[in-house]
């Protein structure tokens, strides 16, 4: 069974077609790119799978059942992260807040109340190693420092399907190195989907998808697993302009 | 052409260049690394002055123009191609174009420079009617380099210019930009994440990290040191 | 014990109503005074816990204290030959809460789906809008009002009437406030608290965290407009037994709930106290020396303080206090 | 003979509509280039119906020939509202490093005590009220602590900051034009002939009123078009970056948009004189915030053109609803038509907030 199915997803803004007709599937547990310049839609994409707005056309369902008119907070609800390309922690609260904030409206929260999400949030911190900025407010974080906490932020939230976008964006190779086996370990503790989204470090697709999807003016070009993906003649032509090295390097 | 010195600058109570000096050559491409949040961008809008020098100075043609407003920076030809495009998206590309030669000497200069736009991206001239926002990712940033040129400068600051773009156009975007220091003889400051192909591309490199230069040298220099390369670029 | 401490902060507020209700109560003479001071403590208390919480300004707040308002002259106007006696206040405090429950919900349906100055264009209307329905549609004898003295002292007898509008409507309004302090803090220890602050900063990734946004500021509108309401009815009803739509929806008071939350600091606990205080007495004074001159020396303050003092006189405190023994008792 | 009528409602209501179109340009301009909504926009009509009343009781001059010296006082407060409070919101100036010290404190009650005495001591000459000495020694000291400090940023952008201050400059000029003039209603009689087109009888001036208005958005337009200053602030409302690269003094652009938003305001208050020549009080300006609101909501809040075409819409509404309410038995039509106004303000807002009448 499909953690996520996608079906002839749509989305215009005014006469522009910015998501056409997506049609893909996500398992439990996958690592996931979903590859593409600028412009070809890929925050749309997000944007629709978690309901920041509706699809104008086309399904969407999460652990099978139609999730197509659900709002974001009752995606959420059900489990899905996100984090944002530009972090956008609360800038104001603490960083304990922040995370707390995340474990009291995610997936369990019902459950949760203030004193059990302020322990899980020292949880967190603990894992992205920030304990010494506890009580400091977010705002006043590094952008590596205030990523990791959007990332606390959204485990927090007990996740099955996590949505990043450009977690890598602006990082040395070094740095998305230590990024991406950061991810995987988190998949692998948390046993939950990531779907990444890159926009052209090929170095962090070809170290972290198991399986890349490339987009290409809003619609789904390939969906492959990440070697074949990178090596398409289709994907080539369009978007890469010659193969990565880095696949030759890794594989 | 151009020199900082100890330029310190930032956003309210928070304080982001450090006093970084560098300087820049007539005819060169200089280039800027250092990872995510070094203050590179920052020291190009202090530079141009829409963000306000709290110490040092910054001499553009052995003239101290610290303190003078954007604007008539770009009279005296000081470009800039900002991070992610900022172009009209509403104005077609023609306007976009035009719109670079608002400063009444670039506007002397307009048909002159057009003609440099249209034959450096010939696809421009094909689609000049165009409204802006409908153009690919790439096509869009042709628009903005070549709005840039339309100022009329002698020295552009490129703030990367192939973020965003597919691998495939990254490349192209590096001829562009060597090809502007070749036929069209423009000074270059450049900012660039992607470092492989900017230390390719450079004739001199700055180092920054937290605010202030950590190193800087020939490309030669730097490629051939493991430590500045391990330290500040991972490469 | 450490869920006790998180309520500490009602402290400080607790003895701030205690002196002042027992100024009055010493000095009666001076309780004129004291019952203008816990209005604008009130009016305060109960205009923070929306937009001190969630950001948002409405500019059309005095309509809840104005149907508030004639929810207890209806009840009176209405009622008072039913030998009900003093239950037509009671019966009005509970019209108030519920005029002021439906007209926020009202409101809120259409203006809190819409964001920052879209939300403000909905709500600067709303007074207006309603007094003119009022008076346009003549509800409630329209332009002419109620004039309820007669029916109240029919009702409930003279001196009754009496100690009802000069005491005890006063006293209520200090319940209204100590409840809207209460609210205000129990609010803020709780998930509706960080679910607010959450939208506040960023309504965005409010949402995407599992953040019910409109829940959580329709909770905030509606506690916020029904204390506003009951506020109209003990503090205008019950003391001037008269109401008129011009007055009752007169945008000047969403100007002074404004200035108020603003001086004090906005969404903080102690601020609405201080700043009602710092008005109260103020306007107080300019009322004796410079009789129709309070709102041009307060309009520019408010522009200070926004400019300048962005987090409002306990915003200040609250950063002096990070850190030492104070720190617990006051947000 | 209902068509006739009708017919006669549709004159009236454009006519009336194009005046309130024009009244709206400059809200929806300070929104489209700012992204701040003038909370005050009404108590500036105001001001511009007491210019042209003024200039009619005192001097004689006829409201058309007002318009000029109301556009001119409407931008000079625009510039003076930008440059005190706007700015330093949107883009604070202040170093933001300068802590707050006692001395920086000490001199600011010095020189407002010092200010007070002077003003004292004016005041046997000139008669000042004590009252506009204290409103004077604020605004100075409110002046020092724009330069001790320079403004803050908002935590939550500036959009609540402004409009908290539009309004409080509202309020300032509803207050201090009543101390100037007291609260009472005011009104001139210009008259200077009607003319009978039949199915209904316009006055002159009503006429002379929606050209004027219509001549003004024909010229904004233009100037947004074809000339290179208007190009200018057109691309500062697209991409404020992108113009300041482009050597568009931004800063200026954002001060001149402002001040032009208030100087059409004031002008289109002399334009609404013409109209209603009656009615002319501190707090006239209320009603006409919210009838802008709507007819800005109409158009879509960014577009000064849709402003206009939101203003022909509504003054056909007004109309309309106006002679409908006027036949239904028990009810007062004319504050039934504000409520139904401010019904409509809710029903666009609640359909689509970002304009009827634009395209997307």
């Amino acid at each position: 069974m499909a953690l996520l199915r996608c079906e002839n997803v749509t989305k215009r803004f005014g006469g522009l077609v910015a998501v056409d007709s997506m049609t893909f599937e996500i398992d439990s547990g996958e690592l996931m790119a979903i590859v593409g310049p600028n412009g070809a839609g890929k925050t749309t994409m997000f944007n629709l799978i978690n309901g920041v707005f509706p699809a104008d056309e086309g399904k969407i369902w999460f652990e099978d059942l139609d999730v197509t008119n659900f709002p974001a907070y009752k995606r959420a609800h059900l489990g899905m992260g996100r984090t944002f390309q530009i972090p956008r922690p609360f800038a104001s609260a603490s960083v304990q807040e922040n995370i707390a904030i995340g474990a009291m409206f995610g997936s369990a929260g019902a459950e949760i109340n203030v004193e059990r999400a302020m322990e899980m949030a020292d949880h967190y911190i603990e894992i992205i190693g920030l304990k010494k900025h506890r009580d400091k407010p977010a705002g006043g974080l590094t952008p590596t420092e205030k990523k990791l906490v959007e990332i606390a932020r959204a485990l927090a939230m007990k996740p099955r399907l996590l949505l990043m976008d450009e977690a890598m964006a602006g990082m040395n190779p070094k740095d998305i190195d230590g990024m991406v086996s950061f991810i995987r370990h988190i998949r692998d503790t948390e046993g939950i989907a990531i779907v990444s989204m890159v926009e052209h470090i090929m170095r962090a697709v070809a170290g972290l998808a198991e399986r890349v999807i490339v987009m290409h003016q809003g619609a789904l070009l390939v969906d492959e697993p990440t070697r074949e993906a990178l090596t398409d003649p289709r994907v080539v032509e369009v978007y890469l302009g010659h193969p990565p090295e880095e696949i030759d390097a890794q594989g | 052409m151009l020199r900082v010195e100890k330029l310190e600058s930032g956003y309210g109570p928070m304080q982001v260049l450090w006093g970084p000096d560098i300087e820049v050559k007539a005819g060169t491409i200089t280039s800027l690394l250092g990872p995510n949040g070094a203050g590179k961008s920052t020291l190009l809008w202090t530079i141009l002055g829409s963000v306000k020098t709290r110490q040092g100075r910054v001499l553009y043609k052995e003239e101290d123009v610290t303190h003078m407003q954007p604007h008539r920076k770009v009279d005296l030809g000081l470009a800039m191609v900002p991070e992610g495009k900022h172009l009209f998206k509403e104005m077609t590309v023609y306007e976009n174009l035009v719109m670079g030669a608002y400063r009444r000497d670039a506007m002397a200069r307009k048909e002159e420079n057009l003609e440099m736009v249209y034959s450096m991206f010939p696809i421009l001239a094909e689609r000049q009617k165009q409204v802006a926002g409908s153009l690919s990712g790439g096509q869009q940033q042709m628009v903005t380099i070549g709005r840039a040129l339309m100022t009329n400068p002698t020295l552009i600051m490129m703030d990367e210019p192939s973020q965003g773009l597919a691998p495939k156009l990254v490349m192209e975007i590096f001829e562009t930009i060597e090809k502007m220091k070749r036929e069209v003889g423009l000074t270059i400051l450049l900012v660039e994440q992607n470092a492989a192909a900017s230390l390719d591309a450079a004739d001199y490199v700055y180092v920054m990290h937290e605010g202030s230069i950590k190193a800087e040298g020939t490309p030669e220099k730097i490629k051939a040191s493991d430590d500045i390369k391990e330290a500040y670029l991972g490469l | 014990m450490r869920r006790a401490q998180r309520y500490y902060p009602i402290i400080p507020v607790l003895v701030a109503y205690a002196m002042l209700l027992g100024y009055g109560l010493l000095f009666p003479g001076k309780w004129q005074l004291v019952a203008q001071l816990a209005f604008y403590c009130t009016l305060g208390q109960a205009f923070n816990l929306f937009m001190g919480m969630t950001g948002y300004v409405d500019f059309g707040y005095v309509a809840f204290i104005g149907i508030g308002t004639y929810g207890m002259a209806i009840s009176i106007y209405y009622l008072y030959d039913k030998g009900l006696g003093l239950f037509i206040v009671v019966i009005g405090f509970i019209l108030a809460a519920i005029f002021s429950t439906l007209l926020s919900l009202a409101v809120g349906a259409v203006a809190l789906r819409l964001r920052g100055a879209y939300f403000a264009i909905a709500t600067i209307g709303v007074n207006e809008g309603f007094r003119y329905l009022i008076e346009g549609a003549r509800i409630w004898n329209g332009a002419d009002g109620i004039i309820f003295s007669l029916h109240l002292k029919k009702a409930v007898g003279r001196e009754t009437m009496m100690v009802l509008s000069t005491f005890w409507a006063d006293v209520l309004v200090f319940t209204v406030a100590i409840a809207a302090a209460v609210l205000t803090l129990v609010f803020m220890r709780n998930k509706v608290g960080y679910a607010l602050m959450a939208l506040r900063m960023d309504e965005d990734a409010a949402k995407v965290m599992g953040i019910n946004v409109t829940k959580y500021k329709i909770i905030a509108f509606i506690t916020s407009a029904t204390l506003a309401g009951l506020l109209g009815a003990a503090a205008w009803a019950l003391k001037l037994t008269y109401i008129y739509p011009v007055d009752a929806f007169a945008i000047h008071y969403t100007v002074e709930a404004i200035i108020i939350v603003l001086l004090g600091g906005a969404g903080t606990l102690m601020g609405p106290i201080v700043g009602g205080l710092i008005y109260g007495v103020a306007k107080y004074f300019l009322a004796i020396v410079l009789p129709g001159f309070q709102l041009l020396i307060f309009a520019p303050i408010i522009i200070t303080i926004i400019v300048i003092f962005p987090e409002g006189t306990v915003g200040i405190l609250k950063k002096r206090v990070m850190g030492t023994a104070l720190q617990k008792y006051i947000i | 003979m209902i068509f006739e009528q009708l017919a006669g409602n549709l004159v009236q209501g454009l006519v009336l509509g194009a005046v309130y179109g024009m009244a709206t340009m400059g809200l929806s301009l300070i929104f489209g280039v700012l992204q701040i909504v003038n909370v005050g926009h009404g108590a500036f009509i105001m001001v511009g119906a007491f210019t042209a009343l003024m200039m009619f009781q005192a001097l004689g001059i006829p409201p058309v020939i007002a318009l000029p010296a109301a556009l001119i006082l409407g931008m000079l407060l625009g510039m003076v509202i930008y440059y005190a409070a706007v700015k330093p919101l949107v883009s604070p100036s202040g170093s933001g490093i300068r802590k707050p010290s006692g001395r920086d404190a000490g001199i600011a009650v010095a020189i407002f005590i010092s200010l007070m005495v002077v003003m004292r001591f004016l005041s046997g000459y000139y008669k000042l009220h004590t009252a506009f000495s204290i409103f004077v020694g604020l605004l100075f000291l409110y002046g020092l602590l724009l330069y001790v400090y320079g403004g803050r940023r908002q935590e939550k952008a500036a959009e609540l900051a402004t409009l908290l201050v539009t309004f409080a400059f509202g309020v300032i000029l509803e207050e201090f034009v009543k101390q100037l003039f007291t609260s009472e209603a005011r009104g001139y009689n210009w008259d200077i002939g009607k003319l009978d087109i039949g199915i209904t009888v316009l006055p002159y001036t009503k006429l002379l009123a929606a050209l004027g208005s219509v001549s003004i958005a024909v010229i904004l337009y233009l100037w947004f078009n074809k000339t290179r200053a208007g190009m200018a602030m057109r691309s500062v409302v697209e991409d404020s970056v992108g113009a300041r690269v482009c050597g568009v003094n931004v800063d200026w652009q954002y001060a001149l948009s402002f001040s032009l938003g208030i100087g059409l305001t004031v002008t289109s208050g002399v334009l609404l004189t013409m109209f209603i020549p009656v009615g002319i009080n501190p707090y006239m300006g209320g009603p006409y915030t919210l009838k802008a609101f709507v007819i800005a909501v109409l158009g879509g809040l960014a577009s000064p053109y849709g402003a206009f075409f939101g203003g022909l819409v509504f003054g056909l509404i007004e109309n309309g609803s106006y002679t409908l309410f006027a036949v239904i038995p028990g009810v007062e039509p004319f504050a039934l038509t504000r409520f139904f106004s401010f019904l409509i303000l809710l029903v666009i807002l609640l359909i689509r907030p970002t304009g009827l009448l634009r395209a997307k």
